[in-house]
């Protein structure tokens, strides 16, 4: 609250710029590799040293959290600082500190839910990267129907008793602590959910990665037997976690649309058009020789510009403070559309060079694709599967009713 | 590019809206064909002139109001919410556009203020096969003494059976198929040796065949540099795709709505149609398709007043967008209607009707894949 | 049952042989004209004088319905009989003497669930052509759901009052009389339907033509304002019409499945590839130009084939005595798609000289295709949507169900 | 055209699928891929060679069973039902087609006795590029005294990693593109300057890529006449295709099966999937283009049987069919299985792999819908 007047935001912006270029090491200021992400935790190996340093004096500062509260650890800083900072940080192009669920979705929700004591315990940890956490949401029984979830909790007096499984808990394998849905009343359905936080290294807890159709995968299957939770650990109020979880959904999906998705398939592969050129050929005007693939890859890019256009639309009505909730919810399925057209164009494209595995004989961004594709497949069904967005269109958007 | 109207915009937009709505309903097209009228309305047309629609894109000085692009294409997708026949399309853009684009000062002077005014409607002629095919101009312009002489025809020239005035494109170098050697002629529709067979089309909205028999046009009716008519006229038909790419959705969002509002209304076993999840999946896929296109439509029309280099690119994806989304959209509406949707007294075989027209006219879909590909180096 | 061992059967042949030869005028030798069909009924005006004299030979040897009981004015043939006749008049190209909804349909019904004064009064009518009959079937607020018909019939002790509207009721402005469904009881569904016939000059009956969306047609509206029907003009028992309805709809969706279609377009309209190649012009190679509409046409042009092929494959299979329900049961929906497509295509391929409405300035061809277009939207509506019959092959081919 | 199966036939049928479900179930795929044995199964190869099915095409007076392509189908369609790794294709159905229809009396005599009996197997090389394209066969093949001297390479040649033989399609005249100069070479896979660089696929089935370097071979390992084994590759191909259509219409059948019985068990909301209607229609929908598509292949197969003139036209048809229909069907079963659909553990996504290799193989929708179009003059 020291700095708010514009001018104040003046001097804050010079002591941050000050601070950066006493503190960020210099190769914190270099592209991020991908084996150099820091996801914090006990396990954290810091291959990079450097990264370490930059993670300590980031934390110690509460910049890996500018806007939370400083009392927990948290920057304390108020949005106009915050996009300062971030600003500042992109100037010199700083790599994020810390890649973390703790401060995209735990920690968020426990400022808003959690009592005096969880806040003090969990939030600095977070905000220094000591603590990993995963998320326990998905079962086997229950994808698109969440709140179907039957993970046991029993009340055992002095603590909570957790008999179930999770699935694609994403990192499970390598995080510290879960925060989790469990089911404190069998008589109802979202009123019988809890929201709950314990410790991975607890006994009965085990947590085995999963293998996608894709290769390996940072997803985890994780089951709990006779696991044995202190009291202190619920959140929120005893059945009374479905609110919780639904503030987390948003975070989580509002993430994914903004087009964080897996399947991609990353860099060093060329657009569908080019591997067409090069692996179907071209006539005498320069045309892909098979006007059928043509055809379909000029629809995909064409829907690609229009995906594209509307998300510049979109952000341009919220600028002028006109509703956009009608855009934003067609763009999760929309997204998951296009990445999946395109992966499939790809392998198409490329003929027999998309069926590669692995080893020789297969270029490595034709294998990159063929992975790619591969995992594209999950777009539309993580996070809210397509047939949830269309029927969230169709009821919330557009006003249809249910059977009656 | 710019998404979000200014004031002028979105007034003149609420203005054409409450304009279609009020005085161009679906009924004053049923009454125009009933009444054997062909699509023209003379009546009409001083409405919209006295409104300034035809003066949208010409400037100031030729005593238009200049409002651009993004303003004519307000008009255009009121116009298509009613499926409204007017002589807008080609007179206010393409005709307008080949005049601003490459006129001289005198046909500017002469020209503009009469389109702006409604005193004059224009149809520019350029197909002569069935399929939009612009470079494919043979029909001739020689060279003679006083002018030139015409002959050739042109097919399914929209407005050409109540233009006061037509555009021609005809050959003066080269044959069919290169830009170069194509010329833009002023003929006026009683010129010698011009004759114009009306034609009763799907739509209602009427269009004319021309023929041309030793047509004489004098030089200063040549618009443009001769043997480069292609450089004003490839960006006025650009013009032309974007704002029927708009009346195109225009029409698709009113049938959209229209079918929304049925499966609201309508039941069957006891239940709204619109209850059916095979039914709303379909319709949130049509919303999703709309808004996709919206966009598009919405950066084609600010790229040509933003003067973008990529504004062709831009006009085949709204073209493409939009004549894949009403056909989508059109064939759905009568689906969904069941058998009121197949009989004349219900709206929904109009839009369909329509939606054709729209599709074909200036390039279908295929076409401007083909292009936009083109444009993409593939 | 005179004749009947194949030695009879021949001997039967000889003398339909004979009696053709004799009894069948010239032209009716020749293609049927459309003109020149013959509905019956009392406003027939037979507009070949053959054509009525070879109605009424036909219609006294009972041979318009070959199969029907000679007491009532039928044939009287058994089934190879029926076939040689079938094969004789095929032999010569003979035309069917008679179109009618009362050979097809109502007949049959009543053979099956009227009482005997019912059969003497109506059948040997419809064997001649003297009565026209047309079917009321449809409602405004009951297409999909038939069952859901509302026209009110009430016990009027001495007669039945009917009141309410049918739709789609074909050729009702020139039918003699009606087979009707009705609503007997409003406080059941199924069960309160009955089935009355009844004159179409009763007062109070008014049928009005409906103009399609691709011009006239022989559809109607059909009003019935405090109609009076006689008691004995119930057909079957009170409230039990929709078993009958249920027959009724069996034999009119196996016609329109076997491809009795409107939209096809007729005559002189040549496949699509044909208007592709004219009017979009072909490649050095003779491919047509536009490769993105020759890959569309020619996945129409495979779907049609496997069509034909599986049209083929069922007629074996049940040949064979093999289970054919199933592919009979995707028939209509898919011949609804390849008309749609390849109405669509054919205008597509037409340009803007599919555009045409009337008059000059479009080949006569080419405005067929474009009311065949307009008309085949219909195809996937008229005798079951193709949401429901994919609903039908949902529930009792693949054995899914509804919610519980 | 026959659709319904012999005796002889059906019995044949019932052997293959009971064989497949009991022998080469996905598990044995899965054990296989674990294993590292990238296709490769000595011993199911010797328990297919002694229930004769390598030897359905070979005719009786050369050891086979003569059974024709309709009851090879049946077999392909069982291994497709299980998308089990076997050299049927390459060695019964293209390999033993190339030499009942271009081998002379010595080459058949020693070869197809062999291939009946499972003791050799073969892979036909054609493509050099990544996309079929059996017309641009590039490798030379030069004369010398002795015979031939084979330059060049091919690309993903299916069992090409583990095959005995290789038939070789090279050139002995022309360029590529054209039919005329092809001829086809028998090569034994240790002959010197052959190169067979093994392959990891995606549908762990594995093929290999050759390369060829001066690799000489005898003027008596010529099959069929020299510069025309076109007539004979292609009615050969086409066997290929259609034995190929047959599998992917079985791993269709299988995967399809598979979602329905999902959809009847697995609940989400309290409500079997199943009953959701936009699944059904969907199902529904995958349903029709499944029988439509049986019925293609089967008109396929007993066209080669009946030596029918419009085989080529029935094997594109019944290829492109089927490509579209894996395609459609594997890529919804993974859909509708939601999250366990992307596990590796579930089955779904074997069949999604093996789908685009079955589809690419041989001319994928594209390649057949052109061939198709070409064929029906357009």
């Amino acid at each position: 609250m020291a700095f708010d007047a514009p001018e104040d935001l003046d001097e804050f912006r010079t002591s941050v710029r000050d601070w950066l270029e006493e503190n960020c090491p210099p190769s914190m200021r270099t592209p991020m590799k991908d084996d150099e992400i820091v996801w914090g935790g006990k396990r954290e190996k810091f291959k990079n040293p450097e990264s370490k340093l930059w993670l300590e004096r980031m934390g110690d500062q509460g910049w890996t959290a500018p806007e939370w509260p400083a009392e927990y650890g948290g920057g304390g800083l108020n949005k106009a600082q915050a996009r300062v900072l971030q600003q500042e940080m992109r100037r010199i192009r700083a790599r994020p500190p810390l890649f973390s669920f703790g401060l995209w979705m735990f920690g968020p929700a426990l400022l808003e839910f959690g009592n005096e004591e969880q806040k003090k315990r969990f939030i600095p940890d977070i905000v220094k990267g000591k603590t990993r956490w995963c998320q326990g949401y998905s079962e086997p029984g229950a994808g698109s129907d969440l709140a179907g979830l039957q993970t046991k909790c029993e009340d055992k007096g002095d603590h909570w008793l957790i008999n179930g499984q999770k699935v694609w808990t994403s990192y499970a394998d390598q995080a510290d602590w879960i925060f989790c849905l469990v089911r404190t009343d069998k008589t109802v359905k979202h009123e019988g959910i809890s929201f709950l936080v314990f410790d991975m290294e607890t006994e009965g807890v085990e947590a085995r990665p999963i293998k996608l159709i894709s290769g390996s995968s940072p997803f985890c299957e994780t089951f709990f037997t006779d696991v044995k939770v202190p009291k202190d650990q619920l959140v929120g109020q005893l059945n009374a976690g479905w609110t919780i979880a639904k503030r987390l959904l948003q975070f989580e999906r509002s993430s994914i649309s903004a087009g964080g998705f897996g399947g991609t398939g990353g860099s060093g592969i060329l657009p569908p058009q080019e591997y067409a050129k090069q692996h179907v050929g071209v006539d005498e005007t320069g045309r892909v020789a098979d006007g059928d693939l043509r055809a379909r890859i000029t629809d995909h890019l064409m829907y690609a510009k229009a995906f594209g256009l509307t998300v510049q639309r979109s952000t341009e009505e919220a600028k002028a403070g006109q509703e956009v909730g009608h855009t934003a919810s067609i763009m999760k399925y929309a997204a998951a559309k296009m990445n999946q057209d395109k992966c499939e164009l790809l392998v198409e494209a490329l003929g027999t060079d998309g069926l590669g595995w692995d080893g020789d004989g297969f270029a490595e961004d034709a294998k990159k694709a063929t992975r790619g594709w591969l995992r594209s497949k999950g777009n539309s069904i993580e996070g809210g599967t397509s047939e949830i967005n269309l029927n969230v269109v169709a009821k919330r958007v557009l006003g249809l009713r249910e059977h009656q | 590019m710019s998404f979000v109207l200014s004031e002028d915009q979105q007034m003149l937009r609420d203005t054409a809206m409450a304009f279609a709505r009020d005085e161009m309903p679906v009924t004053h097209l049923r009454e125009l064909r009933d009444g054997g009228a062909n699509g023209v309305d003379a009546e009409m047309r001083g409405k919209l002139a006295e409104l300034g629609f035809f003066g949208v894109l010409v400037p100031e000085e030729h005593d238009g109001v200049g409002l651009g692009m993004v303003a004519m294409g307000q008009i255009m997708e009121a116009q298509g919410r009613t499926i409204a026949a007017t002589p807008l399309l080609q007179t206010a853009v393409i005709g307008a556009s080949v005049l601003i684009l490459g006129g001289s000062e005198a046909q500017k002077a002469e020209w503009l203020p009469k389109i702006a005014s409604g005193e004059v409607t224009v149809a520019v002629a350029v197909d002569e096969g069935t399929h939009h095919a612009p470079l494919n101009i043979a029909t001739e312009a020689e060279r003679n003494g006083q002018g030139y002489t015409l002959n050739g025809a042109k097919r399914y020239v929209t407005d050409g059976h109540h233009a006061d005035v037509f555009i021609i494109a005809a050959r003066t170098f080269g044959e069919a198929g290169q830009a170069h050697g194509i010329s833009l002629f002023l003929v006026p529709n009683d010129a010698t040796g011009l004759s114009v067979q009306a034609l009763n089309t799907v739509d209602s909205h009427g269009a004319a065949h021309l023929s041309l028999d030793d047509v004489a046009v004098s030089e200063d009716h040549v618009v443009g540099a001769v043997d480069a008519g292609w450089e004003v006229l490839e960006p006025a038909l650009d013009r032309g795709r974007i704002a029927l790419a708009a009346e195109a959705f225009g029409s698709a969002q009113a049938a959209f709505d229209m079918t929304l509002e049925y499966m609201q209304t309508r039941k069957q076993f006891g239940q709204l149609i619109g209850s059916f999840q095979s039914l709303q999946h379909r319709a949130a896929k049509m919303f999703t398709e709309l808004e996709l296109t919206r966009s598009c439509i919405a950066a084609a029309l600010s790229g040509v007043d933003e003067n973008r280099n990529d504004v062709a690119e831009l006009a085949s994806l709204a073209k493409a967008r939009a004549s894949d989304l009403i056909h989508l959209v059109s064939n759905e509406t009568v689906q969904f209607h069941g058998g009121i949707g197949m009989t004349d007294a219900h709206d929904s075989g109009l839009y369909m009707k329509r939606a054709r027209v729209q599709e074909a006219l200036l390039g279908g879909a295929s076409y401007h894949r083909d292009r936009y590909a083109k444009l993409n180096g593939f």
